[in-house]
């Protein structure tokens, strides 16, 4: 085992940590202030669920020795077998437990943006285990484990994805996109006024997932070394171009650019390099961040041509930013990307990962949430979406800026 | 003249607005106010303290209006902000002795 | 030295610096509007005093071979004695001076919990520095110093603390206990509402708190290994435990789960993992965060029961977090825990080291207090605290939304 | 290539990514509430623009080899002739590139408080491209290309700058000071209040600032050594005795230390160590901390005697604080300072880097902010300033606590 | 009817809405307000320069009450708002021509 | 007695509340408020939806005078609140019955 791989990836797991709530502060501006703790509490109780099932089975079904190649074996269910001793590779088997816990977690409390201010917490609570187990642990096998007995697209299919532009991405989007049409749209959609009521809050959710995307990225490496670094460099070009995109076409369109477009465009591109950050030049990842984005730029419109209520676009963002990574791999990979002079060979595998994953993400979440919804109910009434639903929900109210000058409260009764 | 003063339902202001616009009203003051009546608050819990929150919010509308049109605002702002359910508010009606508009100095009707 | 051991623990003093901070935004969301400013200023003070004081001597009373087992010797005053070549164990030793100063922060700023909204700033600055001295140093050196001539708790009495459940957490909490004796309840506690006035703040502070702990906990390895390894896991899996515990006190009493107790948990279960991380299994340490979640749900009553105005739990939270999580390694510690098929021994020594750690820092820090307070004054007066502690001891306030067109504000004179 | 060093600094350099968004937040809570957004997309256009140049011509301008003393060469034109396998010292290249790119983002932002709600948005992109081009790039040459044909500073004077007091801070402070001049005054400066609308931000981004500058100076060592743990004990140490010292200006003054005096001494003590954090004793930082938030604490009144609107004191933080660390080394330096017994042959070099830069910068960025001001107009119209910045050159608000019970906002048309 | 409209300081207002309920009124209005009086306001301080604020915090109460009741409703408020300090605030009665209730479109004292 | 209310642009606020001191009076409660009239709002875009905002920022002060004083005082607000702009805002008067200053229960003129 090697101290400094050791050293980069416990760094780069506590990076992917602090994404969740970095995205609680990215969706949770974005939404109206009477949602707002419910919206935060989507990506908290991600961090609470998904640890515990991880240690109990999660890790085993995903990377356990001993399955096949569409989910793992039973040897590590509640993380056994592993000592502080065991090696994965050049480091210790519990920091790659810990790294790859991380992504299982931002992967879920991603899709909450699609159904942003009416899903039952309750309902989410019992989605997020059902989802995870049955969609993220088998997905992140398919494309995590390169081990013997690895997932099919890893070692039989051979597609490239660095960090999870399948697993994480097309699959979180593919998912919110489902739960969408499951959900149906808010009370007062495209009525009501439904803008951000804290855009400095979604500035900071972009900075801290940009922040903690460098462990997603450079920490793929599962290592301290070149690729690593090229990745890393890859990740901030990247991301600094999708901005650039995104806020071309918004001054093309409206002759200024918003802050939340900047802040948009940054995950777009961070969500586009995600696949690619190990496969490109720094050029490349130029040209991919550009691409990236322009197109979610535009994508972001297509719910309101379409009719479904993707709250806070994680169609448009992670769905689109996803497979315009994850497909232009197979143009711009150096080495095998078609304008590198490769075959079209290296973009059919992309394909066919990008939208197996797709398929099989949005089917079941459909099924998974239609399930919910004619049992216990995925959406609150109508009376409490419009009273909000921190009120109803987890009787709090987010802010008191007023204090006790608002009068109107009163200790009633302690615990 | 006279200030017709209205606390409404904050969902409401948008309807009433436009039902004021249509009845020819072409400006209003707008604050917000929190209500004290038969509609209840909330209960909200801090660490297992419960706190009983008794206002609810509710958007306060002054216009000042000519005589002759007090009685079809106050109706028009009533049926606009109607819901039927507890809460929905009240309109009260005030003599004024004058108006002025800042800007030129006109008063009374022509202010309006 | 090792370079991957070294990177590790520079990181992990980077993260545990940004606790503090973290803290600041944790207590700071909790309190009212009028008070914020003061709240954050006991967190930023005690980054402000601490460092100076450890360079002066805190480390060396700490940690300075040539001492006995009660404080350590005199050899590293002023970091006499240290050059970039001296090594601590794989590291270097500047390396782990700055990763114990990160610790030395954390502990001063928790207390500040207990007496949010009524303390006269000059009169905490002057116990932060008695405190950090005459409490902490000490401490520290008992229960981290393994060194010859190192503190009891660690060498003699070897019970386990791997990261601070006792020299932190227990520390803090009996202090905040003792100064909410000593400055008494807030004007209108229990009659006025005081609800937290920003409660995404709480989240970030919680966020960043867990974030910087994976520093605390796998850090405190002090090496890139598979131990630093086993404790990030066990940080990870014990605080989602934790929530779900909280969280579940809730739904049984509420019918709800609310954001704060989300946050609450989370801290809950970071202080209960803090001294067992290194001990426990993950399994093991999914049974300490669920006891920790729900003791410490159950504990922020107290106060209301027993008549103290501990403001923001740090007895409930830290007190009782710290004593859960280091008894608990008495049953649970793989190998010598009594589940293990160990003796009674190991309980033994934990009690020993907690209840003597809780002993004299709440019997100091009482005794600090009350010299203060008959001295210099610690409180502000009635009509400054109704007032708002920013504005009179910060001539501050710490929000306006409404800028110029608020009015009522106005130049007066320049610097 | 060692990976443990390499480690350290993929760590260091996503931190030092982060102080970027911290500073957005540093300066968007000290700027009133309708122009916050503006504030923050100074700096997230930085992290836009930067990476593409950097990978464009800005590494190769300033670290190229093939160049001269002054200009780097052009071998590294798109990032060309770098593999995952070239080395920088003990570290990857690209790992090199990715930190280094994170100092020129920094710097460029930094600028931006000194023109706070004036500027218009496309100006300052233009400014931006050509701002980091013709200066950035060169002077990070001259300070931080120690290789053949490196900068003059780093190889022909010789002149202590560990992690950028020149390039950095003096550079940024001096621009800021030119384009302050050349954009003038705020409308209502000196008359209508400009208080800072949200302290807490202005303190989590001093906090963020802090936390990311710890891979600043410590990463700076581009290893993970003992050095390493000097730079990040010294950053610690004059960061709390320059909010020491800066309160202590205030406590004399006013007889209260506010949370904005902590969070400015905090900036104020990083800025002075970064160039002496390798070079000093952590007792000579005491000093130069506590000089440092003396003299800045005083600085920042300057602007009102000279009558020159340095929004955020830019020059008063920076400048200052830069110019203090940089001769400061002269004094304090272990070994060659003066008082150590060493010669004024150090003091004079540090001089000589001081002025140089300071002129370099002040003179360029004046011609520069001048050229754009004649022909596309650096600042927005009266009425638009008065309107607010964000809402006309953005069209967003930043906040919306009332949602939408504040009525007057109607969706009208959708992408 | 009347409207009865009371400023006074916010730590007041549970005790004042306590009254009133025990006075029987049912129903208020409230809004934040800032007032401007004897009572001085407090001086703040960024980076050394000084702000004079002037403004303090206020509620602001709205009543509209039957004539019958105008009286001891203003002597409810006055006497739960006292502190007897500087800056207690004022209370003052406008004559109202009418009220509606929304809901209902109930009028007069039946709309209270 | 009258109460004069006056919705002005806020950042005139200032030069109102001096030219009101400098013309004697000595107390008055403000509220933030929104305005609609002739003046236009602006637009808001977010991730490509256009938002109308229709309300404009207005600070709304009240303040009750002797009768004797209500031109004085109307005519100053109008004029230290005038820009010429669309949006300068309206003063109205109301009678007002009896004015109590909370602190000392001193009444009408008094209390002022
Ligand atoms: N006497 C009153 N004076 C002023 N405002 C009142 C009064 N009574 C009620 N209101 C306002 O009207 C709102 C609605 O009143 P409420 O009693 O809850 O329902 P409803 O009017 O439907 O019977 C209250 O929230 C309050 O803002
Ligand atoms: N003429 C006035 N018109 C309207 N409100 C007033 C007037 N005078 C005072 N007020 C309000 O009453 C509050 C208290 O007045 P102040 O003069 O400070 O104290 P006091 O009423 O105790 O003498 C003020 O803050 C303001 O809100
Ligand atoms: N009829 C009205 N009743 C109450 N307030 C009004 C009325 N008309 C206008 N206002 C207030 O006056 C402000 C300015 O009015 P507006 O029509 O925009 O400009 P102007 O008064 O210069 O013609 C509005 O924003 C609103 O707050």
């Amino acid at each position: 085992m090697d101290t400094g791989d050791t050293a980069w990836i416990l760094a780069s797991s506590a990076l992917v940590l602090l994404m969740t709530p970095g995205l609680a502060f990215f969706y949770g501006g974005m939404v109206r202030s009477k949602t707002v703790l419910n919206m935060m509490m989507m990506s908290f109780s991600a961090l609470a669920i998904v640890p515990v099932l991880w240690v109990l089975y999660g890790y085993s079904f995903a990377f356990s020795p001993g399955g096949n190649q569409f989910l793992g074996g039973f040897k590590r269910l509640g993380l056994q077998n592993i000592s502080v001793d065991t090696a994965y590779g050049t480091i210790p088997e519990y920091v790659f437990v810990g790294f790859q816990l991380m992504f299982a977690i931002i992967t879920l409390a991603l899709i909450s943006g699609a159904i942003a201010d009416r899903a039952k917490f309750s309902a989410w609570i019992v989605f997020s285990v059902v989802w995870i187990t049955v969609v993220y642990f088998p997905v992140a096998h398919w494309v995590f484990d390169f081990g013997d007995n690895g997932g099919w697209i890893a070692t039989k299919l051979k597609a490239v994805d660095f960090a999870g532009g399948t697993a994480v991405h097309i699959n979180a989007g593919a998912a919110g996109l489902a739960l969408a049409l499951v959900l149906g749209k808010r009370v007062g959609w495209r009525r009501d006024p439904m803008r951000p009521h804290n855009l400095p809050f979604v500035l900071l959710g972009a900075g801290l997932l940009w922040f903690g995307w460098f462990g997603f990225n450079a920490g793929s490496a599962v290592g301290a070394n070149g690729l690593a670094g090229l990745a890393f460099v890859n990740t901030a070009v990247a991301t600094a171009a999708a901005i650039i995109g995104w806020l071309a076409v918004e001054f093309f369109r409206d002759k200024k650019g918003t802050s939340l477009g900047a802040a948009s465009g940054a995950v777009a591109g961070l969500v586009a390099i995600t696949p690619a950050a190990g496969a490109l030049s720094p050029f490349g990842s130029i040209l991919l961040g550009l691409v990236a984005g322009v197109l979610c730029a535009l994508a972001v419109g297509l719910k309101y041509k379409l009719g479904y209520d993707d709250s806070l676009d994680v169609v448009g963002v992670h769905l689109v930013g996803g497979l315009v990574g994850t497909l232009l791999i197979g143009l711009l990979a150096v080495g095998d990307g078609l304008f590198y002079g490769g075959s079209l060979d290296l973009l059919g595998k992309q394909f066919v990962a990008a939208f197996v994953v797709l398929a099989y993400s949005f089917v079941l979440t459909y099924v998974i949430g239609k399930l919910i919804d004619v049992t216990i109910g995925f959406r609150v009434s109508e009376e409490d979406e419009v009273t909000g639903i921190d009120q109803v929900e987890h009787l709090e109210t987010a802010y008191d800026y007023a204090g006790s000058s608002s009068g109107g409260s009163n200790l009633l009764k302690e615990l | 003249m006279k200030l017709v003063t209205a606390v409404i339902k904050p969902h409401k202001w948008e309807e009433v607005r436009e039902a004021l616009a249509a009845a020819g009203v072409a400006g209003m003051t707008v604050t917000e106010a929190s209500g004290y009546g038969q509609q209840k608050g909330h209960t909200e819990v801090y660490r297992g303290a419960e706190y009983d929150v008794s206002l609810v919010p509710k958007i306060r509308l002054e216009v000042v209006v000519d005589d002759a049109d007090v009685e079809s605002v106050v109706a028009t702002i009533t049926s606009a902000a109607q819901t039927g359910k507890i809460g929905d508010g009240k309109v009260w009606v005030i003599p004024v002795d004058s108006v002025v508009r800042v800007r030129t100095g006109e008063t009374d009707e022509a202010a309006l």
